[in-house]
């Protein structure tokens, strides 16, 4: 079952409002608005034509924002002869700042593969959590809070699972600046590596 | 001081028969060399058997057949720092090895190695030897307690409830050579089994066919009794696939996780002290002892006949241990439960069931009931 | 020892006696089973059936450190592992070894720089005998790096005054080799299996091996 | 010591209350019997620390675990002794760059890695990658399944306590190192599968030697059972331990041979052929309680047993419909300007574990904007917490062990 056609099938059973197509040029998925993301999943899992009952991963992305290059106008010559600044006109803005939720659901008894995504603002990422509808859910919400910072509610022990209780930071954020050390311990290079 | 030597040669005196000599003093030096040097073969052939059975070499250079090997190791862990953990029973600590040792080191005092190679003759030699060696588990469990490591108190605990529940059926199963041969003194036990059965003994030279045997073949329910102890005297000397004191995979080292150096190298010798032993008896009480064959007695004197006696005994003990690294190297381990289990449901029962039947058979005169088999 | 240690004339009988401790204790490096990433899985093949780590009496591994020599930190060590391989190294009674084997713990290896978490050597923890490069090192490498400890210990002093020895290399490849065979026209050769022989005859494999 | 009065304050930790737990039943693992033995005894609780250095947690996982006797109450994996920032590296190195890294998570089959990763760029980045270099990854992911599973029995018996087993896995292992040292100079660690195809051809007598080793290897899978499969107490040891059922298995995103033990065929290869499954004939074998439940720990340790030998099937095959000759790297690849187009992609692909994924969302730049690795030890692992209560301390040992994790990919 592809994306589209999950799209109509949602549509049919009166669940389509909130949720779009996310057409990537290679995979499709659902997206929805973080409102209803739980609700959907729950449908994905429990209605019979969809029956994804095997939770592949949870994960997230950090979307910097994206903009087309700038486009400077050249320096000119005014008509006394003086130079006259190019003027910069920032580019369009091709995408927000934000992060991007994905679940990736397989079915085992139909034998499709599923994605749902999620946009959440960068200033507030939060987003229901669906670890009483699988218990995989669990490690990767704990996960992908450690690495980027994504906050699942209703999560019963949302703790960092990879990286030690007292660090600092969420390391997938692409502003992430690694440590210098940590408890004591050095992580720093001594010297650089000569490059050739 | 002055009147605990007369005392302690007074108990002496009184336990054996005999007088406090020198040749006492000389066989405890001897008990001593000789625990070490075997343990240091015994460690040896651990090693090379396990790794022929592992299509490896095992150690090959320390040594000509890496037979120094045993000798680097125990040099190594003399010269280890003497480590004892901070919040450790520092006293029991100490003791543990030492005490657990004891049990291993009494046993060897009864052990006939030939007619004539004995450091204490006793008479109740099979009871004496059941006794000591339980005192080796005293020291297991101090050693799990005072650690202060939980792993260690789960070794100790595991050893406790494993021995105790071992003990009976290795002892039940001991009590039918007793029974047959009449006697407790090991030396007798094996005299047993070079009488001719019409019960003529005869004297010097000569070879006799026709005698009792060597106790494993002497009934069908003495060789129950055979299997049995050599199945329980595998608890008792922790070895696999009983070895859940120290299951190496489970609790790390089990109760010796915190000891290191010469202390665990105590451990060490009482272990493969216990093997010897509970080789040794298996091969005095069912084996025949020093007896080259079954059904044939040999019977020399001197000190060459004692040489070949001895040699032939540790050949069998040898082998027997030999027996005990294969089945290590070879089987898994079990649960805890279950080797309960084959204790008290199994081995229990069916070595009560032995001891019942041969009682009946010696009572009714044959050996085996018509009828049954 | 303590009081003796490195405390008595530097005198024939003490060399001597300094040789044989050094004997015993180079030539049973007990270690300590301790794995950590893919490096384990090229100790755990040192100690299998091909190589054979314990012909140098160095394959008796230990699982708790209280008994072991020689502790192998076999892969990457990151800043939630290193207090624990630190605790490991102070539970380790003297005299005590750590052998570095991969590039993670001789200088954090293919994490160096993007690894935010992982400790570019641990060296800057705890102090190492032998760096055994590599990622992994082959057997052969570890091999080789034993080797090169035992001759280490072998020229220490123990009971002796005095400087201590420059250890004999002679003999101990430089590099290890960490590179198997690019050449696809050379074959590797087959590893010789040996039957089980005069102890092993009842052995489960038997003479099928 | 440090004076008492001058020394800094200890930061008070509250004892935690002992917790006396009520007087019960005792069930023992495995008995499908009523209860019958009632225990009056009040006891307390023990919490211990297993791992990160333990013998039998497969490198650096620590479990704590509760335990009231023998039996474990409670318990609780603690992961990321060996998080070694994949997926920050993904994003800061090329797609090109990035495979060598894909080798270190899964050690074990760091082929399988390699073709994950690859496939997954390759969907992303459209390659077509040619028939012969996929027959070459064929041979060579299968030739690494079997020395995973290779390990991880021989492991298994490890933990059991059964030292030998794991001294004959290794001994096979080590033919098929060096097969796949022959093909790419590496033992463990190959970086052979290249994206847009592999490293070069096989070499002359590769295919010859390759059968010879497999079928030396069906006699010595049958030795291996005579060893450890049918041995009384593996069997008691393992079968009715750790029972897993299909809904469970489902509902913790269990994959591979540990979601097969319990009895559903699921398998990539055939659900959602990748490379050239579709044209060989395997079984997928499943577990069916020959032992004891469906599910327990015997039933994974047996379908490892059963795999290699479909493996070894798929091996033969392959090498008979090899092409002698043929392109081995997709045209459109120029490996050091290698740049994928904007998009993004999740590839599963059958790993010794279970279902290895790459999520992938390219910029269109060399480097990847966000990798993301479905490591199957992960998902796998997760459900530890779920069976270890009720069992004994010697079946956690068995339970890690039939779950088959490799911790450089729990953690990634």
């Amino acid at each position: 079952m592809t994306a589209a056609e999950a799209l109509e099938q949602l549509k049919k059973a009166g669940l389509g409002d909130g949720v779009e197509l996310f057409a990537g040029p290679k995979d499709a998925a659902l997206l929805v608005t973080r409102e209803r993301v739980k609700q959907l999943l729950r449908h994905l899992r429990d209605s019979r034509p969809f029956s994804c009952d095997l939770l592949l991963m949870i994960t997230g992305t950090h979307m910097t924002e994206k903009r087309a290059p700038d486009k400077t106008t050249p320096d000119g010559v005014d008509v006394n002869g003086g130079v006259v600044k190019g003027t910069t006109v920032k580019g369009a803005l091709l995408r927000e700042a934000g992060f991007e939720v994905i679940w990736h659901l397989r079915s085992v008894a139909k034998h499709h593969l599923l994605a749902v995504k999620c946009r959440l603002p960068l200033a507030d990422p939060r987003v229901d959590s669906v670890a009483d509808l699988w218990p995989a859910a669990d490690w990767h919400e704990r996960e992908t809070w450690d690495l980027l910072g994504i906050t699942f509610t209703g999560h019963p022990n949302l703790r960092r699972i990879l990286l030690p209780e007292s660090w600092v930071g969420h390391p997938l954020r692409k502003d992430y600046v690694a440590p210098k050390e940590f408890e004591g311990i050095n992580l720093e290079v001594d010297a650089p590596w000569p490059t050739p | 001081m002055d009147s605990l030597v007369p005392y302690l040669t007074n108990v002496w005196e009184w336990a054996t028969g005999s007088a406090f000599t020198f040749s006492m003093i000389l066989s405890i030096l001897a008990v001593v060399a000789f625990i070490s040097v075997w343990a240091m073969f015994a460690v040896w052939l651990e090693r090379k058997a396990s790794a022929d059975f592992q299509v490896r070499l095992g150690p090959d250079r320390v040594g000509p057949f890496g037979l120094l090997q045993s000798l680097a190791d125990g040099l190594k862990l003399a010269f280890k720092e003497d480590l004892i953990p901070r919040d450790s029973d520092k006293f029991l600590f100490a003791i543990a090895p030492a005490i657990a040792f004891c049990g291993a080191f009494a046993a060897f005092a009864a052990l006939p190695f030939a007619p004539g190679i004995t450091a204490v003759d006793i008479n109740l030699g099979v009871f004496f030897i059941v006794a000591v060696t339980a005192i080796g588990v005293i020291g297991v469990l101090m050693a799990g307690w005072c650690s202060n490591n939980k792993w260690s108190l789960y070794g100790a605990m595991r050893e406790a409830a494993q021995l105790i529940s071992y003990e009976i059926p290795s002892a039940l199963a001991l009590m039918v050579p007793v029974l047959v041969a009449g006697t407790f003194n090991l030396k007798e036990l094996v005299a047993f089994q070079c009488l001719p059965s019409d019960g003529v003994l005869d004297t010097e030279g000569a070879v006799y066919f026709s005698n009792h045997g060597w106790l494993a073949f002497y009934s069908p329910w003495t060789f129950v009794a055979f299997v049995i102890y050599y199945i329980a005297s595998l608890a008792e000397c922790k070895r696999a696939p009983f070895d859940l004191p120290e299951a190496e995979s489970e609790l790390v080292s089990g109760f010796h996780t915190e000891y290191s150096g010469m202390r665990f190298s105590f451990f060490f010798l009482e272990e493969y002290g216990m093997m010897f032993v509970v080789s040794a008896i298996a091969a005095l009480a069912f084996l025949g002892g020093w007896q080259p064959l079954p059904w044939v007695s040999c019977n020399f004197g001197g000190v060459l006949g004692n040489l070949f006696f001895a040699g032939v005994f540790l050949a069998k003990v040898i082998f027997l241990v030999w027996v005990q690294i294969w089945v290590r190297w070879t089987l898994p381990r079990m649960r805890v439960d279950q080797v309960m289990v084959m204790g008290y449901k199994y081995l229990i029962p069916m070595s009560l069931f032995a001891l019942l039947m041969m009682a009946a058979y010696i009572h009714w005169g044959v050996r085996y009931l018509p009828g049954l088999f | 020892m303590g009081l003796f240690e490195r405390n008595l004339p530097d005198i024939y009988l003490t060399r001597l006696a300094d040789l044989a401790v050094n004997w015993g204790r180079a030539s049973s490096l007990w270690p300590m089973t301790f794995g950590i990433a893919c490096c384990a899985i090229e100790m755990m093949a040192v100690g299998a059936a091909t190589f054979d780590m314990d012909r140098f009496g160095a394959g008796a591994f230990r699982a708790t450190p209280r008994q072991a020599d020689l502790m192998i930190v076999a892969g990457t060590v990151n800043a939630k592992m290193a207090h624990v391989v630190k605790r490991l190294y102070d539970q380790m009674p003297e005299p005590k070894y750590v052998m570095a084997m991969g590039a993670c713990t001789v200088g954090g290896g293919p994490y160096w720089k993007h690894g935010y978490n992982v400790v570019k050597g641990i060296d800057k923890f705890v102090p190492v005998d032998v760096h055994v490069p590599g990622c992994p090192p082959r057997p052969e490498a570890i091999i080789e790096g034993v080797r090169f400890l035992q001759r280490k210990i072998m020229a220490k002093r123990v009971l002796a005054q005095g400087v201590e020895t420059k250890p004999d290399f002679t003999g101990v490849s430089v590099s290890p080799g960490t590179v198997g065979i690019l050449d696809p026209t050379v074959r590797p050769t087959s590893t010789v299996y040996r039957a089980p022989t005069a102890l092993g005859f009842l052995a489960p494999s038997g003479g099928r091996a | 010591m440090a004076d008492p009065m001058t020394a800094p304050a200890k930061p008070q930790i509250e004892p935690a209350k002992p917790q006396t737990a009520p007087a019960r039943t005792l069930v023992l693992p495995g008995d499908p019997r009523p209860p019958d033995v009632h225990v009056d005894v009040r006891t307390q609780e023990l919490q211990i620390n297993m791992g990160p250095q333990h013998p039998s947690t497969h490198g650096v996982l620590r479990v704590a675990i509760w335990v009231d006797g023998e039996i474990v109450t409670r318990a609780e994996p603690d992961i990321g002794y060996l998080h070694r920032c994949a997926e920050k590296i993904g994003e800061s190195v090329s797609c090109i760059q990035y495979v060598p890294y894909t080798d270190r998570y899964d050690y074990l089959a760091a082929m399988n890695n390699n073709l994950g990763y690859c496939l997954a760029v390759e969907k992303v980045a459209e390659i077509d990658v040619p028939e012969k270099a996929q027959y070459v990854r064929t041979v060579a992911v299968e030739l690494n399944r079997i020395g995973s599973h290779l390990m991880a029995v021989g492991t298994y018996g490890l933990d059991l306590g059964a030292f030998t087993p794991f001294f004959y896995a290794f001994r096979e292992r080590e033919e098929i190192l060096r097969l796949l040292e022959w093909i790419c100079g590496a033992r463990l660690t190959y970086n052979f599968i290249r994206i847009g195809g592999v490293m070069r051809d096989l070499p002359e007598g590769f295919a010859a030697d390759t059968r010879k080793f497999l079928d030396l290897f069906e006699t010595r899978l049958d030795e291996f059972n005579d060893l450890l499969t049918h041995n009384h107490i593996f069997v008691n040891r393992t079968a009715n331990v750790g029972v897993i059922s299909p809904d469970m298995a489902i509902a913790y995103g269990l994959t591979g041979p540990n979601l097969r033990g319990s009895g559903l065929r699921y398998d990539l290869r055939r659900e959602q052929p990748y490379l050239l499954y579709d044209r060989f004939q395997f079984d997928i074998p499943v577990g069916t309680g020959i032992k004891g439940t469906v599910g327990d720990c015997w039933d994974r340790y047996w379908v490892r047993m059963l795999e290699m030998k479909e493996s070894v099937r798929i091996v033969r095959q392959a090498l008979d419909q090899m092409p002698a000759t043929g392109e081995i790297m997709a045209k459109n690849v120029r490996h050091l300007a290698f740049k994928s187009k904007p998009g993004e992609g999740y590839l599963g692909i059958e790993n010794p574990r279970g279902e290895l994924g790459y999520y992938l969302i390219s910029d269109g730049g060399a480097n990847s904007y966000r990798s993301r690795i479905r490591a199957p030890s992960f998902c796998n692992l997760s459900i530890l917490e779920a069976i270890l209560p009720g069992t004994m301390l010697a079946d956690a040992v068995a339970i890690i062990g039939s779950i088959d994790i490799v911790l450089g990919e729990v953690d990634r």
